[in-house]
C-alpha cells in the first residue's frame, strides 16, 4: 500500500561524488608518530627514513650467499629467479630489454627499501637493518655502481648516482 | 597510449531497456514446433475447462488413490496433520491468521486438477494419470462439500462446480491486466 | 496498497529533524578542509585514549595462500550466509533470505540472492532444456539456448522481491527478528537476456491474445498468468545474473524477469510461454497470492511491488557500542519506477530529515539511502519512508494496518499471513545501544 | 533514412548458433544458410534513449547522419532505434524454417521436471553445467613468485564482474587477514596521525560505485610482434568491474589534517611484501576510497580483504590492497614497484614513470576467439569498452579489419571509469571477415591503431610468453578474424 500525492517537485538529493558530510565522524582515534614507527618502513629517494646503521660489499657477500643465492643464483646472477647483476644496453632491448638495477632503476634508495620490506621472500622484515646496508653494498659494487670498499650508510645510500636516473618521462605531467 | 583529438560531436547510441524488440531481419532462430509435439508440456487447464484431458473420476474411486498417494504427507482423510496441510475442512473463512482452504477460497475448481496434475505427488509429480486425478480431484470437493458424493467428475462437469469463494476478489490494479 | 490524499501540507513532514539528524543542508557541502579545527568536539571515542603502538599482523609475515580459480569470501565472513528454511530438503517450499544487515551498496552478490523454491533447486542440463512459444501466436516456436546467445541482448539492474516479503510485519505484534528475517526476500542483481518481445513478435501474435502462461520446467512446473502488455513492455529472458550465466536457485539456465512484479511471477527455470485470451488462474495466482482484506473480499492479480524502504544498518541484532556519530544506511526501491526521496526519523516519526540517494537512482532497482546521525546515547526511533516518481509513497504502519489488517496473534517469523507488506519498519534504539524491532 | 525505408534482400538463416558455454573441447555449429525471396523491412525495437553524455556536452547536438552500413554484414545501427511495428499480422511465408524444415523433436517432460530438485543451500555457487567459467591461473601450486587469475570475459555478459571471478594478482600469496585485528593508519604530513578499525570505518559517511580495476599490464601479450593464438581471458583477463561501496579516502584524510607541505601520500598493504606505491594527493583529495564492499558482500581476499585503497581509473598495482597504511609525505618513494615494474619501456631506451592512467579501450567479448560460429545468419556482435579518463563516448566496430565502421549501441547507463558494454547486430555471410572494435571516451581520447600505437610504443622482437609482460598500457584495437568454417583467430589489422 504506497500512498500517492501530488508532490512538489522532490529535490532529489543525490550522494554526488566527493560529497561528504560536514560533521565527519572524527572517529580516528590519535596515535604517536613513534607509535607508528613499527610500520614506517618506507625510504624516500633523499634518504629520509634510512635507519642508522651501515655496510660493505664484502659485508654482504656471505649474507647474500646465506638468504639470498637460494632464489636469486650464486652471486646474484640469477637462479629461480631474477638475476640482480647486469647491465645490458636499454635501447637495444627495445620495449622488452631486461630492466636490472643498473640499467633501469633510478633510485639506489629503493633498493635498501625493498630488501628490507620484502626479503628473503618467505621470511619479510628478518634482516637487520646492516644486513639489509650490507646486501645493498654488495649488490651495488656487483653492479660497479659504488667502489668494493664504499660504506654503504643514511648518507652515503642516497648520494649514489644511479646511471638510468634521468632517462624517464612523466607520462600525465597535469596528473601529478 | 591515446591520441587526443576534437572532441567527437558523437551521438553515442544509447541501448534502453524496458523496450520490446524483435528482429523481424533478426535471428529468426526459433525451430516451428506443432501442437501435437507440444502436448506433454501443453497442462494447463483453463478455467472454463479448456485442456481438461478425456477421463473422469468419482469421489470414492479417489479415496483409495488418496490413501495410497497422498495421506502420508496431507494427513488421514485430508485432514492436514502431516508435512503438509490439509485438502478437506478447515476454517469457514480465511483470515490472515492463516486458513485460505479449497472451500473457503480457491475460486475455480478446475484449479484443484491442474495443481494436482501437474505437482503431485511432490516426489513424482506428473505420475498421476489422468483418471487418477479426476478421481482424486472429486474425492476433494466431495470430502469439502462442494460436490455430491456420487458425482463423477469429467470435462464437463468439472468447470461447472461452482466454488463459494469465486466472486470475492477485487483486481487491484485494473490498469495493468 | 497506495491510497490518494488530496492535501499535501498535513502530509509533509517536518524537515528539521530531531534527535541527532542533521539539518538536510549539511549532506549538501563538502566538507570544510578543517586543516585547523581540531576542536575537542572531534573527539575520538569516549576512551579518548591513544592507540597502542603499531606491530605488523602475522600475516604480514608469511607467504599468503594461493589463487583459487573460484575465488570465494575470506574465512572471517563465513557468517555472511543466507538463512534457509528448509535445510533438509522436507518435501514441501524451501527459502533463502538475503542478509541486508551484512552487505552494502545496491548489488546482492550471486551468492547471496535470495531463493525461494517449490520443488527444490532442478539440476538442468542447459543442452536439453527449451523455450517454447504458442498458443494464440501465428508459428509455435522452440528455442534453445545456442540461439537464444545470437539475439540482441539488454542489461539492466533491477530488484526481484517475494511477493511476501516483509509478511512477518502482518503480526499484531513486532516480532524481535533482524532486518533478513523480516525484508530477506527481496535482492537487486545485473540482469542481462533477451526482451521476451523479441521473441514474441518473431512467433507472431494473435490480436485475440491477452495474456501469456508462463510455466517452469521444475518439479512442480511452476506457472503464473501475466498480462501480455507486460510481455512486450520490459519482459526479459534473463539467461545471466551479475555477468555470470543465472544462478540455480534464481532459474538456471533461464528464467522470466518483469522488473517491478512480485517475484514468484518471475518464473524460473522458464521453458514455456503459451498466449492465451485469458488466465489460467493457476493455484499461485487464485490461491496463493490472493490477499484476503479484513472485510473478507481479496486482491488478485496485485502484480506490482509497491514503494518500500528500510533500514539495513543499525538494525535488530547490531549493537552501537558507543554515543557518537553513525551513518543510518539502507535500500528503497519501487516496481513503478524510480525513487525520488526517502526521508528518515530517529524519533520515530515526530520528525523527519531527508536522506542522501546513492546515484545513479534506477527505475525498479535498489537504491541506497544514506543519513548521518550523531547518536547521544540515549532511546531513539529510527525509521524511512520512501516516495516514488509515480508520487505513491510508503505508508505509516498504522495507516497500511487499517487498510490491510494484521493477525491477531503472533504468527511464526517464517509464515506468511498475506503478501505485499510495504508500511515503514521501525527500529528501537536503547540507552544500552541494543536494537529492538517495534510497531512506532 | 529511417529504417522502414530500407528495403533489401536478406538471407534469414535457420539452425543451431554459436554457444553460450564452449566447453573446453572444440564444438562446432552446422549451418544452413536458407535463402528467402521475400524482402524485409528493418525493424527494430530498442527504444532508443538518447542520454549519452556527448549529447549532453554538446548540447543538444543532433545525432549525426546516419551511418553507412559497414561492409560485411553489420546491420544499420539505426536498426537499434526506435519501437517497430508490432506485426501482429506479418507474413507467415516470409519465416521460413531451416532448410531441413523438421519441425522441434516433440517434447517430453525432462528427468528434473519429474522429481523434487536439490536443497536450497545457505551460499549459492553455479550450476555444475557452469563449472568451466573460472578463473585462469599462472601459478597454481604457489610457487614463490606472483600469481595472476584472469576472468573469463568470453563467457560473461552485462557489466558487472561476479565476485568469484574479479581478476586478482597477488605478489605474495593471498594474506589471512583477521578483521578485527587490522588496522588502517594515516600519518606523516599531517596534524594527528590516527588509527582506524574496520569497526570505526563503519560509522563513516560512504560512498558507492561501480568502476573496473584493471592492471597496468593487462592485455600485454598485444606487444607480441605476431599474434598469439590465445582467448580474451588470456588477452584481456586482467580487468574487472564492480560496484564498490567504501569511505572516501579525503573523509579520513580531512580528519587527520593536511600539512599543505604535503604533495604525495605513500600506500602501504598488510602483504608479505607490504606493497607500497607513491599516489599524488590530489588524487587522494579528488575520487579515492578506502573500498570495504565489492559487489555488496565485504571484499574478497584476493581483493584485499578487510580494505583496499580504490583509485578509479589508476592502474591496479596502485589500487593497494589489504590497505593498512597511508603516509602524506612530500615526495614519491619510488617504491620498486614505480621505480621498475610500472615504468613502461619506451623504443628508444627511454621509459615513462608515473604512467597511473589505464587509458581508453575495448574489446569484443563474443565472437571471440575459441568460440566458433556454427553456421552463418544473425549474431549478435557485444564487447565491453571502458576508460581511466571518464565515460566512454562512443563504440564503433568494423566487420572487415577495418575499412568500414558502424556505431555500436551502448547499454545505458553509461558510468564514468566503468565497463561500458557495447551490442551491434550482425549478419554473418559464412564468408572470411575480421571483427575489431574502437572506442572513444567524453575526453576525446580514442584507440590509435595497431600500427599508430606500435609506432610510439613499439612492440617485442621475439613472440613472447602469452602469460608474461613485456610491456604495459596496451590500449589499441584488438581484431578477430573469421574463417568460413566459423573457427575464430587472433590477427593484426
Amino acid at each position: 500500500m504506497s500512498m500517492r500525492k501530488t508532490l512538489a517537485a522532490a529535490v532529489l538529493l543525490v550522494l554526488a561524488p566527493g560529497m561528504t558530510f560536514a560533521e565527519p565522524p572524527g572517529l580516528g582515534r590519535p596515535i604517536g608518530e613513534a607509535d607508528v614507527k613499527g610500520w614506517d618502513i618506507t625510504i624516500l629517494p633523499d634518504g629520509t627514513n634510512l635507519p642508522p646503521g651501515s655496510g660493505t660489499p664484502a659485508q654482504g657477500a656471505p649474507i647474500y650467499a646465506q638468504k639470498c643465492a637460494v632464489c636469486h643464483g650464486e652471486n646474484a646472477t640469477g637462479g629461480r629467479n631474477a638475476g640482480l647483476v647486469g647491465n645490458p644496453p636499454l635501447a637495444a632491448g627495445g620495449i622488452e630489454a631486461n630492466k636490472t638495477i643498473a640499467n633501469f632503476w633510478a633510485n639506489a634508495t629503493t633498493l635498501f627499501d625493498f630488501i628490507r620490506r620484502a626479503m628473503p621472500w618467505t621470511q619479510p622484515r628478518t634482516l637487520t637493518d646492516n644486513e639489509v646496508y650490507a646486501l645493498t653494498a654488495y649488490i651495488l659494487a656487483l653492479n660497479k655502481l659504488i667502489g668494493e670498499n664504499d660504506v654503504m650508510d643514511a648518507q652515503t645510500l642516497p648520494k649514489v648516482k644511479m646511471p638510468n636516473r634521468d632517462n624517464f618521462i612523466v607520462r600525465f605531467p597535469d596528473r601529478i | 597510449m591515446s591520441t587526443r583529438k576534437l572532441p567527437l560531436g558523437a551521438v553515442s547510441l544509447v541501448l534502453a531497456f524496458g523496450a520490446g524488440a524483435a528482429l523481424a531481419d533478426g535471428p529468426n532462430l526459433g525451430k516451428p514446433i506443432s501442437p501435437a509435439e507440444l502436448a506433454p508440456w501443453d497442462i494447463t487447464i483453463m478455467p472454463d475447462g479448456t485442456g481438461l484431458p478425456a477421463g473422469s473420476g468419482t469421489p470414492a474411486q479417489g479415496a483409495p488413490v488418496y490413501a495410497q498417494k497422498c495421506a502420508a504427507c496431507h494427513g488421514e482423510n485430508g485432514r492436514g496433520g502431516g508435512i503438509a496441510a490439509g485438502v478437506i475442512g478447515g476454517p469457514p473463512r480465511a483470515t490472515l491468521d492463516g486458513g485460505k482452504t479449497i472451500p473457503n477460497f480457491w475460486p475455480y475448481a478446475t484449479t484443484v486438477f491442474d495443481f494436482i496434475r501437474r505437482a503431485m505427488p511432490y516426489q513424482q509429480p506428473g505420475s498421476l494419470t489422468n483418471q487418477e486425478v479426476y478421481a482424486l480431484t472429486a474425492y476433494i470437493l466431495a470430502g469439502n462439500k462442494l460436490i455430491a458424493e456420487n458425482d463423477v467428475m469429467d470435462a464437463q462437469t468439472l468447470p461447472k462446480v461452482k466454488m463459494p469463494n469465486r466472486d470475492n476478489f477485487i483486481i487491484r490494479f485494473p490498469e495493468r491486466i | 496498497m497506495a491510497s490518494k490524499q488530496s492535501s499535501r501540507r498535513s502530509q509533509e513532514p517536518e524537515v528539521v529533524a530531531g534527535n541527532g539528524l542533521p539539518d538536510r543542508r549539511a549532506l549538501l557541502g563538502r566538507g570544510i578542509m578543517f586543516a585547523g579545527t581540531m576542536g575537542t568536539g572531534l573527539g575520538g571515542s569516549l576512551t579518548g585514549a591513544a592507540a597502542e603502538p603499531l606491530v605488523d599482523g602475522p600475516w604480514s609475515n608469511e607467504v599468503g595462500a594461493v589463487i583459487q580459480p573460484y575465488q570465494t569470501a575470506s574465512r572471517f565472513e563465513k557468517n555472511v550466509v543466507r538463512t534457509v528454511d528448509n535445510p533438509d530438503n522436507v518435501p514441501r517450499n524451501s527459502r533463502a533470505r538475503t542478509p541486508h544487515q551484512l552487505l552494502n551498496g545496491i548489488i546482492t552478490p550471486n551468492g547471496l540472492h535470495f531463493t525461494i523454491c517449490h520443488g527444490g533447486v532442478p539440476d538442468i542440463d542447459p543442452d536439453q532444456h527449451r523455450l517454447v512459444i504458442h498458443g494464440l501466436v501465428k508459428r509455435p516456436l522452440v528455442f534453445t539456448l545456442d540461439a537464444l546467445a545470437r539475439y540482441p541482448m539488454v542489461s539492466r539492474i533491477g530488484f526481484v522481491e517475494c511477493g511476501g516479503n516483509s509478511a512477518p510485519l502482518f503480526s499484531n505484534i513486532a516480532l524481535q527478528e533482524n532486518v533478513q528475517a523480516l525484508h530477506g526476500l527481496a535482492s537487486c542483481a545485473e540482469w542481462s537476456g533477451v526482451l521476451l518481445s523479441t521473441l514474441l513478435e518473431e512467433a507472431g501474435i494473435d490480436p485475440k491474445a491477452k495474456w501469456m502462461i508462463c510455466e517452469g520446467a521444475d518439479s512442480p512446473r511452476l506457472h503464473r498468468s501475466v498480462p501480455l502488455a507486460k510481455g512486450l513492455d520490459d519482459a526479459m529472458v534473463a539467461l545471466y545474473q551479475n555477468g555470470e550465466r543465472i544462478q540455480p536457485g534464481q532459474g538456471y539456465p533461464m528464467r522470466l524477469w518483469l522488473p517491478g512484479y512480485e517475484g514468484n511471477m518471475n518464473v524460473k527455470y522458464l521453458r514455456r510461454v503459451m498466449l492465451t485470451e485469458e488466465p489460467a488462474m493457476s493455484v499461485y495466482e487464485s490461491r496463493t497470492y490472493s490477499q484476503i482484506l479484513p472485510n473478507g473480499k481479496a486482491y488478485r492479480f496485485y502484480f506490482l511491488q509497491e514503494v518500500k524502504s528500510f533500514i539495513s544498518r543499525p538494525s535488530h541484532g547490531l549493537a552501537l557500542r558507543e554515543p557518537g556519530i553513525y551513518e543510518i544506511s539502507g535500500v528503497a526501491y519501487s516496481g513503478t519506477g524510480r525513487i525520488t526521496k526517502v526521508m528518515v526519523s530517529a524519533d520515530g516519526g515526530q520528525s523527519w530529515a531527508q536522506a542522501a540517494l546513492q546515484d545513479p537512482v534506477l527505475p525498479k532497482a535498489f537504491t541506497r539511502f544514506r543519513m548521518p546521525w550523531r547518536w547521544d546515547g540515549g532511546p531513539a526511533i529510527l525509521q524511512s519512508r520512501a516516495w516514488d516518481e509515480g508520487g505513491n509513497f510508503q505508508p505509516t504502519r498504522a495507516d497500511f494496518v487499517a487498510m490491510r489488517g494484521q493477525t491477531t496473534r503472533p504468527p511464526p517469523v517464517t509464515g506468511f499471513p498475506s503478501q505485499h507488506f510495504n508500511a515503514i519498519t521501525s527500529w528501537a534504539v536503547d540507552a544500552k545501544g541494543e536494537v529492538k524491532h517495534v510497531y512506532a | 533514412m529511417d529504417p522502414a525505408g530500407l528495403k533489401r534482400r536478406t538471407k534469414l538463416p535457420q539452425g543451431q548458433a554459436l554457444t553460450l558455454r564452449p566447453p573446453p573441447k572444440k564444438r562446432t555449429f552446422g549451418a544452413q544458410i536458407i535463402q528467402t525471396t521475400a524482402s524485409y523491412r528493418l525493424y527494430f525495437y530498442f527504444r532508443e534513449k538518447i542520454m549519452s553524455t556527448s549529447k549532453r556536452r554538446k548540447g543538444g547536438a543532433a545525432a549525426p547522419p546516419f551511418e553507412p552500413v559497414a561492409g560485411n554484414g553489420l546491420l544499420d545501427r539505426r536498426a537499434l532505434l526506435g519501437r517497430g511495428i508490432v506485426f501482429a499480422g506479418a507474413t507467415a511465408t516470409s519465416f521460413s524454417s531451416s532448410l531441413a524444415g523438421a519441425a522441434a523433436e516433440p517434447l517430453k517432460d525432462d528427468p528434473w521436471s519429474e522429481a523434487a530438485g536439490t536443497v536450497t543451500p545457505v551460499l549459492q555457487t553455479p550450476s555444475r553445467f557452469e563449472k568451466h567459467v573460472v578463473r585462469t591461473l599462472s601459478n597454481p601450486n604457489g610457487e614463490p613468485r606472483t600469481q595472476h587469475a584472469r576472468t573469463p570475459h568470453h563467457l560473461l555478459n552485462g557489466t558487472i564482474t561476479p565476485n568469484s571471478l574479479h581478476f586478482t594478482i597477488n605478489h605474495s600469496g593471498i594474506p589471512d587477514i583477521d578483521p578485527a585485528q587490522h588496522r588502517l593508519v594515516i600519518h606523516g604530513m599531517v596534524r594527528q596521525p590516527k588509527v582506524f578499525t574496520l569497526d570505526t570505518l563503519a560509522r563513516y559517511p560512504m560512498v558507492t560505485r561501480q568502476h573496473f580495476v584493471e592492471c597496468g599490464g593487462n592485455s600485454a601479450p598485444m606487444f607480441s610482434k605476431e599474434p598469439i593464438q590465445a582467448n580474451l581471458q588470456a588477452l584481456h583477463g586482467l580487468v574487472s568491474s564492480a560496484e564498490w561501496t567504501g569511505v572516501l579516502l579525503s573523509t579520513l584524510i580531512e580528519e587527520t589534517g593536511i600539512d599543505p607541505k604535503a604533495t604525495w601520500l605513500l600506500a602501504e598493504g598488510g602483504d608479505s611484501l607490504a606493497l607500497t606505491r607513491s599516489v599524488p594527493l590530489k588524487k587522494g583529495l579528488d575520487d579515492a576510497m578506502v573500498a570495504l564492499y565489492q559487489n555488496g558482500e565485504r571484499l574478497m581476499p584476493g581483493n584485499g580483504y578487510p580494505m583496499r585503497l580504490l583509485l578509479p581509473g589508476y592502474e591496479g598495482n596502485m589500487n593497494v590492497k589489504f590497505l593498512r597504511r597511508i603516509k602524506l609525505v612530500d615526495q614519491p618513494a619510488m617504491t620498486y614497484y614505480e621505480a621498475r615494474n610500472y615504468s613502461p619501456l619506451l623504443p628508444g631506451g627511454k621509459a615513462y614513470k608515473f604512467y597511473f592512467v589505464n587509458e581508453v579501450k575495448s574489446f569484443i567479448t563474443h565472437p571471440s576467439f575459441g568460440l566458433t560460429l556454427k553456421e552463418p545468419g544473425y549474431y549478435e556482435i557485444s564487447g565491453i569498452a571502458y576508460s581511466g579518463s571518464g565515460r566512454i563516448a562512443k563504440v564503433m566496430v568494423s566487420a572487415d579489419g577495418g575499412k568500414s565502421w558502424a556505431q555500436a549501441a551502448l547499454q545505458g547507463p553509461v558510468h564514468p571509469k566503468a565497463f561500458t558494454r557495447f551490442r551491434m547486430p550482425w549478419r554473418w555471410d559464412g564468408q572470411p571477415v575480421v571483427l575489431q572494435s574502437r572506442a572513444w571516451d567524453e575526453a576525446g581520447n580514442f584507440q590509435p591503431l595497431r600500427t599508430d600505437f606500435v609506432a610510439v610504443r613499439g612492440e617485442t622482437k621475439t613472440v613472447p610468453n602469452v602469460a608474461g609482460f613485456p610491456n604495459q598500457h596496451y590500449n589499441s584495437l584488438t581484431s578477430w578474424a573469421i574463417d568460413s568454417k566459423g573457427e575464430i583467430k587472433h590477427v593484426y589489422a
